[in-house]
């Protein structure tokens, strides 16, 4: 992770499923260092606001700014930086949870090494079984071991918390801190009361839809 | 980008071969398919004799969508569909790697198999090499067209019967030429001309196609 | 005049083309016109529900 | 001209510009059709050749036309939204769909009842209403998309790829199925040529094409201010819209 600042803007974003209009005028800054979690009832465009962050849905008006430039103008400069794990946890049920994290890493075109990956997680016992027979837990933990090999600086999670015991949360909180403090970008959706440290993170409350 | 290629091919013929029972379906639903034809139309050798290559070519039409439907399906349900689009590597080029692999999991195994086929329809021997030679010529533009088709449905959960027909008019030129050649060959007839358009189309579908289906794959995930 | 309707002989063919396109045109511009009314008039009866649900 | 294009594009201005056209229009239609129909049924000469029963051209190359016509339209709206991303192009290409589908049965029947006279059978694989049967396919593959994806934006981009991937490959279907008609010709069977048009054959059929035109025109019109409607239903500009028309509606 080089010490460049990064800064994601996205500017009066209007966000719509079907005929309904989710959100209208969003705006807001995310720099280095610093986190933003998404609260909010559900079905009020928490994950829809996260995916066009990321590039994957297009917003019906606005615009979202990576370093300055335009993500969909500079998709692959963009990606390079960014980790994103949604609600499925984007690994093949076939494969083994080694076999995807290889994988993922030399898509990227990075060698980590993933036993020091696989036991802070506590999956190194299980690293060799197919994701399928995996608990829905241990699936998490797998999708977030993607996120932490991945080197990239822009987190995004979609409600990283759900199905993770008390010491997976514990555990992903002081990586999302240390990812912080070395001025990494955290952008996630959740409903519980979130654990990373106040001083680094903005809370943004987006209003029910009408 | 070479290598991101070679990547995603090795994982979809590692992920096929795990799962073997689903590499084997379209083989099998291709000889059932070719069986039918003469239990419909009777033992009759001039008849199978003249029906043969275009049932094959049907057959094989029919087979390969069956097994496009889960072709983008499962990587839209599990997220690596996302990943892909989120990867750093061009999505076009990641997609058509996963339409090779498609390729090489569901064609080969039927142009490997269609020898044996040819005993149903009591084709000459030396017509067999010509009619293998349509079908490998003709397959890459099936499976590039359905790439596309399978893409623009990823998120519908039914949706084979859609899939065959968005994609059945626009593959009739392939069948119209695959079939005049099969049965060129069949008659012992040089294959040349039918065979030249099958592989224009080819590459032609080899050209536009990739960038259709990873347009459609970014529709079916907004 | 039935010289005209006898059409040469082939009258069968050409009144029914005739009839035909006539049916499927009128029947294309009737449903078009109905469908129109029938979203308008779902949209004004939402409009108004939305209007009292706010109000 | 630039923001007359742009002007144009803005929902609320087309829905009006729409609805203050299509009355005329659908009567100009009706005109231009009763015109060409007199003239084709009556003032024109029966052909040396096929007699009367060629007076059916009148009705099938309209609607051949239209149905070949609609397609591009669709297909040239679809890119013209995935492009510049204008939800009013979209509008146009939903709205297209179904009419040209209807403009192409129209061809498919008149054509299919054309044949009897001309070649003693309802279906002769003849290679133009060939391609008519694939391109009514092609429309119902496109219609279908559309309702099988629930979400409009989705399904608009969706069915534009489509709409443009069909498009490519028109050209192609109509070239290999008339290859496929020269190989397999039976005994040399007169043809569907156009007949030796003279010029009092000729100007009803330019009528008709003209009525069937502006008459796709108007229903187009109708069907878009639907689309429109749907897509904006949220939107101000259509609770005075409505309220005004709803006065003298």
């Amino acid at each position: 992770m080089d010490t460049t600042s990064y800064s994601l803007e996205w500017q009066d974003l209007t966000l719509w499923r079907g005929e309904r209009c989710l959100q209208q005028g969003l705006k807001g800054k995310l720099a280095s260092g610093q986190a933003i979690t998404l609260k909010g009832p559900n079905g009020c465009g928490k994950t829809t606001l996260l995916r066009t962050l990321c590039g994957l849905s297009q917003p019906e008006t606005g615009k979202v700014l990576w370093q300055g430039k335009q993500i969909h103008k500079i998709r692959n400069k963009f990606h390079a930086h960014l980790a994103y794990s949604g609600h499925n946890n984007g690994l093949k049920r076939d494969l083994s949870t080694r076999e995807n994290l290889r994988f993922a890493a030399r898509l990227r075109g990075r060698h980590t090494n993933q036993n020091e990956l696989l036991n802070g997680l506590r999956l190194t016992a299980c690293a060799d079984l197919p994701v399928r027979n995996l608990s829905a837990g241990q699936q998490r933990r797998a999708s977030l071991a993607l996120i932490l090999g991945s080197g990239a600086e822009f987190w995004v999670l979609d409600e990283p918390f759900t199905n993770l015991d008390r010491s997976g949360c514990e555990w992903l909180a002081r990586r999302c801190n240390d990812h912080l403090g070395m001025g990494g970008l955290l952008l996630t959706a959740g409903h519980q009361d979130s654990l990373l440290n106040p001083e680094r993170e903005t809370i943004i409350e987006l209003a029910g839809a009408n | 980008m070479l290598q991101a290629f070679q990547l995603v091919i090795s994982r979809e013929l590692q992920m096929a071969f795990r799962r073997w029972s689903d590499l084997a379906l379209p083989v099998i639903f291709f000889m059932i398919v070719c069986m039918l034809f003469p239990l419909a139309v009777g033992q009759d050798q001039a008849i199978l004799q003249k029906i043969g290559p275009g049932a094959i070519w049907v057959a094989a039409l029919l087979a390969t969508l069956l097994s496009l439907n889960t072709l983008y399906r499962e990587d839209f349900d599990d997220g690596t569909l996302e990943q892909l689009a989120l990867s750093t590597q061009p999505l076009t080029i990641l997609l058509l790697a996963k339409t090779v692999a498609h390729w090489i999991v569901t064609e080969l195994p039927l142009i490997a198999i269609t020898p044996l086929l040819t005993l149903g329809f009591n084709l000459p021997a030396e017509g067999v090499y010509g009619l293998m030679l349509t079908l490998l010529a003709g397959t890459p533009a099936l499976s590039l067209l359905g790439s596309v088709g399978a893409a623009l449905t990823a998120g519908l959960h039914q949706a084979s019967g859609l899939i065959a027909l968005l994609l059945l008019p626009l593959t009739i030129p392939i069948l119209i030429f695959g079939a005049r050649a099969a049965d060129l060959a069949a008659s012992g007839q040089s294959i040349a001309g039918p065979l030249y358009l099958l592989g224009g189309l080819s590459v032609l579908a080899l050209t536009l196609c990739p960038f259709a289906t990873a347009a459609a794959v970014r529709v079916s995930l907004d | 005049m039935n010289e005209f309707l006898d059409m040469g002989g082939y009258a069968k063919y050409v009144w029914s083309t005739y009839s035909i396109s006539l049916i499927v045109l009128t029947l294309t511009v009737v449903l078009c016109k109905r469908t129109l009314t029938n979203t308008r008039k779902r949209v004004l009866r939402r409009q108004a529900s939305l209007k009292e649900s706010q109000t | 001209m630039w923001n007359w294009f742009h002007k144009l594009a803005s929902p609320p201005h087309f829905y009006r510009i729409a609805s203050a056209f299509e009355p005329w229009l659908l009567w100009l239609a009706i005109a231009c059709m009763l015109t060409g129909a007199y003239g084709g049924l009556v003032l024109a000469p029966a052909d040396h050749v096929q007699g009367d029963g060629f007076r059916i051209i009148y009705v099938h190359v309209p609607a051949a036309f239209l149905s070949m016509f609609s397609y591009a339209l669709m297909a040239v709206a679809s890119g013209i939204g995935l492009i510049w991303r204008m939800k009013l192009a979209f509008s146009v290409a939903a709205a297209t769909a179904p009419v040209g589908a209807a403009f192409t049965f129209l061809a498919l029947v008149t054509g299919a009842i054309w044949g009897q006279p001309m070649w003693g059978s309802y279906w002769e694989w003849d290679p133009r209403l060939t391609s008519e049967l694939i391109l009514l396919f092609l429309f119902l593959g496109y219609i279908f998309l559309r309702q099988a994806l629930a979400e409009t934006r989705q399904a608009d981009r969706a069915s534009g790829i489509l709409a443009l991937v069909g498009v490519v490959n028109l050209p192609i279907i109509h070239y290999s199925v008339e290859w496929w008609n020269s190989i397999h010709q039976g005994p040399s069977l007169i043809k569907l040529e156009a007949p030796s048009i003279t010029t009092d054959m000729l100007w009803p059929l330019l009528a008709m094409i003209i009525g069937y035109q502006l008459l796709f025109l108007a229903i187009l019109m109708t069907s878009v201010r639907t689309q429109v409607l749907q897509r904006e239903q949220n939107a101000r500009w259509i609770t005075e819209q409505l309220g005004t028309e709803n006065i003298h509606g």
